[in-house]
């Protein structure tokens, strides 16, 4: 039996998801950018996926960019919830909250 | 499919030939006096009054220059002058005038400088006089304009003017006013602005001209919704601007809480804006939709005719008393505006004129009043007649031709209206008649109530002091005008109905194409068997 | 000389537009004068004028003098010019000339008076207007002085505007003439519609296009006009209550030819009521009601003005008797008689009451023949010209009357004649009470003789015939109430003379009656004696009595209760109506939907931003619900 | 036609084997806008970490506008090369120089030249004056240039990703404030949320299409017919979602409130216009430009969009008491009609869309910069009841923020005017009436709150009503300010702090001592002048400036709109 594209295609689609999920069900600021790192990396998946199927090295290209993309966001995404931490231990997103309305 | 993108065609309207752009100035004049009032610095109120005069009279002037230049019996627009402003949305500058719109410029450059006069303001003047000339712009230019897009902006512009004099000069609601009007007014012309485009897209489908010239719009063949719906879009607009009934509850509270000027300015000028866009651009663009819908028009005035006398019969306040007269007096300038014969129309256009002046002078003596007690509560008003016996019969003067006695403008304007509405919608003639009862009724008793009777005893003592010689000859050419369109209306008129009665038979010929263009306007089937001398008999 | 027309209405303007701005520093009594002599000088010329006409030849008798071009706007082209024919030349001279006397009596009658100019401001622009109604040669221009004689009574009414009642009754007369207005405005767009002219002379030449249906209704709206205006049924009240006015103006305005314009108007349009008979018909029935139910009224009033104007409404009754049975001479003629003796009558009432210290009430008179010789002569003239004891010019006027109602049907001839019996009667009544029987008054002592002090009127009264001023127009008016019959005799063609002056006007379209000589003595006798017995039995009744209840039931007090019904019916349910308009449909239903629109926004507003709870999971979850339903979406897209 | 990235991959086979990697040529000059911001931006790193002497934020913000300034006019001159030219492509047609992009690059610059005007002061005043809000903007800058003239969709990402970032530091950039730090948290999350299904979406569309280069794409869907569009449409959709986000379109628009309300109030207004501006600029390109063949199932998803933005946006603000979370909700509201451009997918759309994108970027940096002046030395009074009197306070500032008000109200003789009607043309000339109407129809409402600002500025300052009471009421309260104003909604101890001062022993004591406080704030802003820096005051003279003189004059830049499409 041959493992179809598609195949990958559905993984990256349930990585995705289950990034999306994650990100709305858990509090903890970390896990949640977790999940997104989980998601950003679905969408690799799928680029590598159609990379191949197309027989396009564009799409493996891609790949390194948006890496380099969540680096960044980890950098920066670090230093801002350290900010929060600072101001309070072990806070959850839960706890900001006095912008609303 | 980008790169498609249609250049817009400008449309080659004709340059005038007359040397001096009259009219282009007029808009100018008050514009840049608002300027040169900003330059002044605060405090010193004479010279922000003095700039204020001379640029209210600067227009008077260049508008009596009009006058002058103005050829009656010429139909037609005057004094034409385009340009083109923003030539990818299509907004030129062009203007014209023609016997509707010269009446009621010349009223407005009248009523400027005597609102200015008669303002009680004295805080902030500098403000103040920058906003009644801008107003005088935007409302000027709005009846000047050819180009609707340029109407639009014009007939937007004034709000702003407007919601500052009432917000910041008001009475005690003034925010609510203010407010109210700001808000209405807006959504209302929010209709307009779409209708216009749709218009303007529709002309351009048919003749790939994007234009906003009422001119060449007016020859747009629109179906028989788009046309019903245009209509709807651009009245919806005039009916709130005017106020047609149900639309008017705004004007009680913007009448009643802004200063004098302000009321003034508002009913005297800016409800002729509604009722100007009525006749200008409802007739002359929508003639179907106009012969469909006159009788819910006509349904809607004579309403406002009977509501307003009625609702004012029991006002507890001499504003809003005026401010529901006016709504009932411009009832019949609806319902002449709809009755399409020439008779109707140019009384109409007499009306507008007339209710301005009349409708100014009564703010005015009521702004006397005030600045004299302080309130304009009917029921603290008592016996004025006995102090001030000319303040009485100036009001008494005023009242009258608002009420519509011949002899005082107010009649001509009112008989025209009906004696044409007749020919054409008999019944909404005869319910509208029945309303200058009603005129009588809630003027009198006011007047009765004021200036009758003996004074209150604590009133007895502070007395009533006389109308000054300053206020005099703020009044007196309202009421040399009132006198002299009543006693002589025929110079005015016979600039009007050439005017009138290319819009008459604009619509009598998209009504029945059968009818030949040529010939006296007005007999056309739309008077049903009421042609001059019928032979026979159309009484059924 | 008929070319001086235009200075008929001209010089009482010329009087207004002087006075209007001086008067008030011209002052008393150089400003009554000038009034006086405008009116006068316009009597003057109008004698002048009627002469020039005289001499023309009856079927040249029309003259039309064009001033300007008031407005022309399509076919509604509307002229400002006189119309100058028997009828009007006859409606001018006599209101210039009763208006000249009773300017002249109002300068001594208002002499104490501190808006003495303004009262003659007022009285000159009525003359003109008057005159404007009677002289115009269209619709419109007679419009615009019935309306201007309209406002003119209600300043007049209005006149001691601090008195309550009087400004109340001005609003009433306005209001009640602008009802009767409306209909004349509505009479003449039917003109304009129907001939596509507004000129006397055109529209009657074109009547014969304009169908019968038409012409009914033209005659029924102008017909309401006349209604307001003459105080005829329903719309009569106001005319009662206008006698708060100073009594010059009750009777100049409500006696002598305000009030009579209805019936001028009538008769102008006499063309027209020719072709319309069943509104001819209709005028007539509400006129014989409008005499007979003015007349009993008049039975049982206590005011002395009072019964007058009950009177005249009754009076006016007659007229429109005439006119709808197509009597237009006797309608005229009855107009000129009445004119004298019922502003005679005024006159008279003017002078007590001014004797009387303002006191109106009868009851409180009597005896003050012998005190006042003058007035109580001249009184006693009026009463029994109205009474329509021969000779005096009441009974050639009303017997004119009746014998055209008789041809007409004689059911209007008997109310008629039940009429005629009650006006001797009331009017015996009342001269009775205020000049013979004992003073019921308190004489005044000779020192306290200031006019206007307290004590004055307290300590009571002294009456006395007053100055020549106001007793020369007496004399006159008496004079001309006892021979103004003579202008119109019935025994003889030759004698008629109105008849014959007014030929060229009413002749086409007046009818002819045909009365043997017999009957016209019949007639004649009856009219007599109807008088008389009026006169005997109120003699019976009141000579001595002060009190009958039994003849003032309060149903007559109150003019059979018309004006309460109207009051109750219409006046208190509108404002009620209004008030209601204004409280609830304005308020809550107009207003309160813009309101509502303006609530419901902000409602929506508050209820919408509780989606910011400020939780990140909840922005994530709106976000993943806008990527679900967009995608949902797509996916329909691509399945369908 | 041969897909370009098949021949680039073609040639790369063929490079690899003979020398190395493939390096497309690549013009510099026509990045030179972009250069000149990165650049710039290393350089102020560079001093501010190696100049022995703290240099002063207004050196920063004078190096900032010059670096504005620069790129204003080697974008300028790109524009000359266009129009003589036409539009062209470079590195491989992963950027596209057209005018189209050109109109952006000027935009950016605009922003560029004009924020670090409102910044200064207001960094100094906030103790964060370091290079670091000058450098994130001139990094996030150069990613909406980089977005507006991508001409791929890596590049739309990686420009998406430089704007954004930044953005996410600036919102946390006042660390002190919890708010703040909020703001960049929340901000922060959603938005690399945001960024991965976008990207998600453009892995599908690659997949579907087999590029990602817009060219390429749009030749590809011009040529070819999809069987089963679904993974395509999939990926358009949650592009579309990216997008949103960036643009604060309902329903991804929920950041907007929280995190213009946290953030430092100069960053505020700078990211409500560049973020706006970036995220527009690759919307318009990718949708209206690479998926026209597509619009029928595009266009009515953003109907819906552009309505629901509209209303939301509009109805929301108007019950906000927050002067900065209206502006945001108002700025949502401008999204929305920005979309009504976007729905009409027309070359007068389009125009629409870029004229009201460039009133927008003046409107709201000079709102948020009054906002700024007037929420005082701790950003911390944004209450719209603060803003009453202002008239009186500091007329100047009061009249400005008014027009920038009313502008955004639409009022005529504006450019507010025009913009609103631009889009709402090109609605009516597609057909969507439904949509112009209630756009207008928001547009009303949306006054309301701009009309409440604008008379709370000149309501009971100094203008007695001319009443008698009134009048002894208003000299009152110039002399003592402790009467209840007419029609002011101050808190009761406001009205009696006499009752509040004797209540101050009861248990709820603290809960007035905090009223009483708010009393003294208030009655000190009652009174007291605001003092504005002359840069703020230059910088808001350049946004009215603009807003006024094309409001008036509107040709100009109708005109740069209208070739910009042209040269698309």
């Amino acid at each position: 039996m041959t493992v179809h594209a598609s195949w990958y295609l559905t993984l990256a689609a349930v990585l995705f998801t289950i990034g999306a999920v994650g990100l709305l069900v858990r509090r903890n600021v970390l896990v949640m950018f977790m999940c997104v790192e989980l998601m950003l990396n679905a969408a690799n998946l799928t680029f590598v996926t159609f990379a191949r199927e197309l027989n396009d090295i564009g799409g493996q290209v891609a790949v390194f960019f948006v890496l380099v993309v969540a680096a960044a966001e980890v950098v920066v995404g670090l230093g801002i919830i350290v900010a929060i931490f600072r101001r309070k231990v072990g806070a959850t997103a839960d706890d900001a909250h006095i912008l609303k309305g | 499919m980008i790169a498609a993108a249609s250049p817009i065609v400008l449309t080659g309207v004709t340059e005038s030939q007359r040397a001096f752009p009259y009219l282009t100035t007029m808009i100018l004049v008050p514009v840049a006096f608002a300027f040169a009032t900003m330059l002044v610095p605060k405090g010193q109120r004479w010279a922000h009054r003095a700039m204020g005069l001379a640029g209210s009279f600067g227009v008077l002037g260049i508008a009596a220059a009009v006058l002058d230049q103005f050829q009656a019996g010429d139909g037609g627009y005057q004094m034409v002058s385009s340009h083109a402003l923003a030539a990818p949305i299509g907004l030129s500058w062009s203007l014209g005038v023609d016997g509707i719109s010269l009446f009621l410029v010349l009223m407005t450059a009248v009523l400027v400088p005597i609102a200015l006069l008669g303002a009680t303001e004295r805080t902030n003047t500098k403000a103040f006089t920058v906003w009644v000339l801008l107003l005088e712009a935007g409302c000027i230019g709005s009846f000047l304009s050819l180009d609707l897009l340029l109407f639009f902006l014009f007939f937007e512009t004034t709000l702003v003017p407007v919601y500052f004099i009432i917000a910041a000069w008001g009475h005690e609601r003034r925010g609510y006013a203010a407010t109210k009007f700001f808000i209405y007014t807006f959504a209302a012309s929010a209709f307009m602005l779409v209708g216009i485009l749709s218009l303007v897209f529709i002309h351009q489908n048919q003749t790939g001209v994007t234009t906003f010239d009422i001119r060449l719009l007016a020859q747009t063949h629109l179906s028989g919704t788009a046309d019903v719906v245009l209509f709807l879009a651009f009245t919806a607009a005039f009916a709130v601007k005017a106020p047609i009934f149900p639309f008017h509850t705004w004007s009680p509270d913007a009448y009643g809480e802004s200063p004098a000027a302000g009321s003034i300015l508002l009913a005297g000028v800016m409800a002729k804006l509604g009722t100007y866009g009525i006749v200008r651009f409802d007739l002359g663009l929508f003639p179907h939709a106009v012969v469909v819908l006159a009788p819910l028009l006509l349904t809607l005035g004579v309403i406002g005719i009977i509501y307003g006398g009625i609702v004012a019969a029991v006002q507890k306040d001499l504003k809003r008393l005026v401010a529901y007269s006016s709504l009932a007096h411009l009832g019949f300038i609806v319902v002449g505006a709809f009755a399409l014969t020439n008779e109707a129309l140019s009384g109409a256009v007499l009306q507008m004129v007339n209710h301005g002046l009349y409708t100014a002078a009564l703010f005015l003596l009521i702004a006397m009043i005030y600045r004299r007690r302080g309130t304009f509560a009917i029921s603290r008003l008592r016996g004025l007649q006995g102090s001030a016996p000319v303040m009485a019969a100036v009001f008494t003067v005023v009242m009258l031709a608002s009420i519509g006695v011949p002899g005082l403008n107010g009649f001509i304007g009112e008989f025209l209206i009906l004696a044409g509405t007749f020919l054409t919608h008999r019944w909404w003639a005869v319910v509208a008649t029945a309303g200058i009862i009603l005129a009588a009724v809630y003027l009198l008793w006011a007047y009765q109530q004021v200036f009758h009777g003996k004074p209150n005893l604590e009133d007895e003592e502070e007395g009533f002091a006389e109308i000054t010689v300053r206020e005099g000859l703020v009044l007196a050419p309202l009421i040399v005008l009132i006198v002299f369109l009543g006693v002589y209306p025929k110079p005015v008129l016979d600039r009007i109905t050439p005017s009138v009665d290319q819009i008459v038979l604009h619509i009598e010929h998209a009504a029945h194409p059968s009818i030949p263009i040529e010939g006296q306007p007005g007999t056309a089937a739309l008077r049903g068997g009421a042609t001059v001398v019928v032979h026979t008999e159309g009484t059924k | 000389m008929i070319h001086a027309a235009f200075l008929i209405p001209l010089l009482p303007l010329a009087g207004f537009a002087l006075l209007a701005p001086l008067g008030r520093r011209i002052g008393n009594p150089i400003a009554g004068w000038i009034a006086t002599f405008a009116v006068g000088g316009s009597f003057i010329v109008t004698i002048l004028v009627f002469i020039g006409l005289f001499q023309q030849s009856p079927a040249h008798s029309q003259f039309t003098q064009s001033w300007f071009t008031w407005f022309d706007v399509g076919h509604l082209n509307v002229n400002a010019g006189l119309l100058i024919d028997p009828l009007s030349m006859t409606m001018a001279t006599f209101i210039t000339g009763i208006s000249t006397l009773i300017h002249l009596y109002s300068i001594g009658y208002m002499e104490h008076d501190k808006d003495f100019s303004r009262f003659f401001i007022y009285l000159n622009l009525f003359v003109f207007s008057m005159l404007m109604l009677v002289l115009a040669d269209n619709f419109v221009l007679s419009f615009l002085g019935w309306e201007g004689v309209g406002v003119c009574s209600y300043f007049l009414i209005a006149f001691w505007f601090d008195r309550d009642d009087a400004a109340s009754a001005g609003k009433k007369a306005m209001i009640f003439n602008r009802i009767g207005d409306a209909g004349f405005l509505i009479g003449i767009f039917l003109i304009f519609q129907r001939t596509g002219s507004v000129q006397y002379t055109t529209v009657f030449s074109r009547l014969g296009h304009v169908g019968t249906a038409s012409l009914v209704g033209i005659a029924l709206m102008l017909f309401l006009g006349a209604v307001g205006k003459s105080a005829q049924i329903p719309l009569f009240p106001w005319l009662a209550d206008a006698m708060a006015g100073p009594t010059p103006v009750s009777a100049l305005i409500h006696a002598a030819t305000m009030v009579t314009a209805g019936v001028y108007l009538m008769c102008r349009i006499n063309p027209i009521l020719h072709l319309a008979p069943d509104a001819a018909h209709v005028i007539a029935w509400i006129g014989v009601a409008t005499a007979f139910i003015g007349a009993t009224s008049a039975c049982a009033q206590t005011d002395i003005k009072k019964v007058l104007a009950y009177s005249t409404v009754s009076q006016l009754g007659y007229m429109f008797l005439a006119v709808g049975s197509g009597a237009y001479v006797a309608a005229i003629f009855l107009m000129l008689t009445h004119a004298f003796y019922k502003a005679l009558l005024f006159l008279g009432a003017g002078s007590v009451i001014h004797a009387m210290e303002e006191d109106q009430d009868i009851k409180n008179m009597g005896g003050l023949a012998k005190l006042m010789p003058i007035t109580g002569l001249t009184f006693l003239v009026g009463w029994l010209s109205i009474a329509g004891v021969p000779p005096f010019s009441g009974f050639w006027s009303k017997g004119d009357v009746l014998e055209n109602a008789w041809a007409l049907t004689p059911a209007l001839w008997a109310i008629g004649a039940a009429t005629a019996f009650l006006t001797a009667y009331y009017m015996g009544r009342e001269y009775f009470l205020v000049f013979l029987g004992e003073r019921r008054w308190v004489e005044a002592h000779p020192e306290a003789t200031e006019p206007g002090s307290a004590q004055y009127t307290s300590r009571g009264v002294h009456p006395h015939d007053a100055s020549w001023k106001m007793s020369l127009p007496l004399v006159v008016l008496a004079v001309l109430a006892l021979f103004g019959g003579f202008v119109n005799l019935p025994f003889h063609p030759n004698l008629v003379f109105l008849e014959r002056w007014l030929n060229p006007v009413v002749g086409a379209t007046v009818r002819q009656t045909h009365f043997s000589v017999g009957q016209l003595w019949a007639f004649s006798l009856a009219d007599a004696g109807l008088a008389l017995a009026g006169v005997g039995v109120a003699a019976a009744v009141w000579r001595r009595a002060t009190d009958r209840p039994a003849l003032e039931p309060r149903f007559l007090f109150m003019a059979w209760f018309i004006d309460w019904t109207e009051d109750h019916l219409v006046a208190r349910t509108g404002s009620a109506f209004s008030s209601f308009t204004s409280s609830v449909i304005e308020a809550r239903v107009v207003d309160g939907a813009v309101n509502g629109v303006a609530s419901l926004v902000r409602g929506t507003g508050d209820r919408l931003r509780k989606v910011q709870t400020g939780y990140v999971r909840t922005y994530a979850m709106g976000l993943v619900a806008g990527v679900v339903m967009l995608v949902a979406y797509l996916l329909v897209r691509v399945g369908s | 036609m041969i897909p370009t990235s098949t021949v680039l991959g073609a040639a790369g086979a063929h490079l690899l084997a003979a020398t190395g990697i493939a390096i497309p040529h690549i013009n510099y000059t026509t990045l030179l806008p972009e250069l000149i911001l990165l650049g710039g931006m290393l350089l102020l790193l560079g001093v501010s970490a190696l100049s022995p002497v703290r240099l002063p934020t207004e050196a920063y913000a004078s190096a900032t506008i010059g670096l504005g300034t620069a790129s204003l006019i080697s974008s300028l001159i790109l524009w000359r090369d266009v129009t003589d030219r036409g539009p062209f492509s470079t590195i491989a047609h992963s950027i596209e120089v057209d005018g189209f992009a050109i109109f952006f690059l000027v935009v950016v610059s605009c922003i560029l030249i004009v924020s670090p005007m409102f910044a200064a002061g207001y960094l100094r005043r906030s103790g964060i004056d370091g290079c670091e809000y000058y450098v994130l903007a001139l990094i996030s800058g150069a990613g909406a240039m980089f977005m507006a003239s991508a001409g791929d969709l890596i590049l739309v990402f990686l420009g998406l990703e430089i704007l954004s970032i930044p953005l996410y530091v600036m919102a946390g950039l006042d660390h002190r404030r919890e708010a703040s730090g909020e703001a960049a948290m929340k901000y922060f999350v959603l938005g690399a949320f945001s960024s991965a299904i976008f990207v998600y979406g453009i892995a599908l569309t690659y997949g579907a299409t087999g590029s990602t280069n817009l060219a390429t794409i749009g030749a590809f869907l011009a040529h070819n017919v999809l069987t089963s569009n679904g993974v395509l449409l999939g990926g358009l959709g949650l592009m579309l979602v990216g997008f949103g986000f960036k643009v604060a379109a309902v329903p991804f628009h929920m950041w907007t409130p929280d995190v213009y309300q946290g953030s430092p109030t100069a960053a505020t207004g700078f990211m409500a216009a560049m973020a706006k501006v970036g995220g527009f600029a690759a919307l318009l390109r990718v949708f209206v430009s690479t998926f026209p063949s597509l619009a029928s199932s595009w266009q009515p998803i953003v109907w819906v969009m552009a309505i629901v933005t509209l209303v939301f946006g509009a109805v929301v603000a108007i019950v906000q008491s927050d002067a900065k979370r209206m502006l945001a909700y108002s700025s949502v509201n401008h999204a929305g009609f920005v979309l009504l451009g976007l729905q009409a997918a027309s070359a007068r759309g389009i125009e629409g869309s870029l004229y009201y994108i460039f009133v927008y970027s003046f409107l709201v940096l000079g709102s948020f910069a009054v906002v700024a002046a007037v929420g005082g030395a701790d950003d911390d009074r944004h209450g719209i009841e603060l803003f009453r009197g202002l008239g009186r306070r500091n007329p100047v500032l009061a009249t400005m923020f008014a027009v920038l008000l009313l502008a955004q109200a639409g009022a005529p003789f504006t450019t507010g005017f025009f913009a609103k009607l631009y889009v709402v043309e090109a609605a009516v000339d597609a057909h969507s009436y439904a949509l112009a109407v209630v756009a207008m129809g928001s547009a009303a409402i949306a006054a309301f709150f701009y009309l409440r600002l604008v008379f709370l500025m000149f309501s009971d300052s100094g203008l007695p009503i001319v009443t008698q009471q009134n009048l002894s009421t208003a000299q009152a309260t110039v002399s003592e300010p402790l009467v209840e104003l007419p029609g002011s909604s101050l808190s009761p101890a406001y009205a009696s702090p006499g009752g509040g001062v004797a209540t101050l022993v009861t248990p709820s004591a603290t809960a007035i001592a905090e009223e009483i406080l708010d009393t003294q704030i208030t009655e000190a802003n009652e009174e007291a002048p605001i003092a504005v820096s002359p840069w703020v005051i230059s910088g808001l003279m350049l946004c009215v400036g603009a807003t006024v003189v094309f409001g008036i004059w509107p040709q100009p830049i109708v005109e740069f709109a209208h070739q910009a499409t042209l040269l698309f």
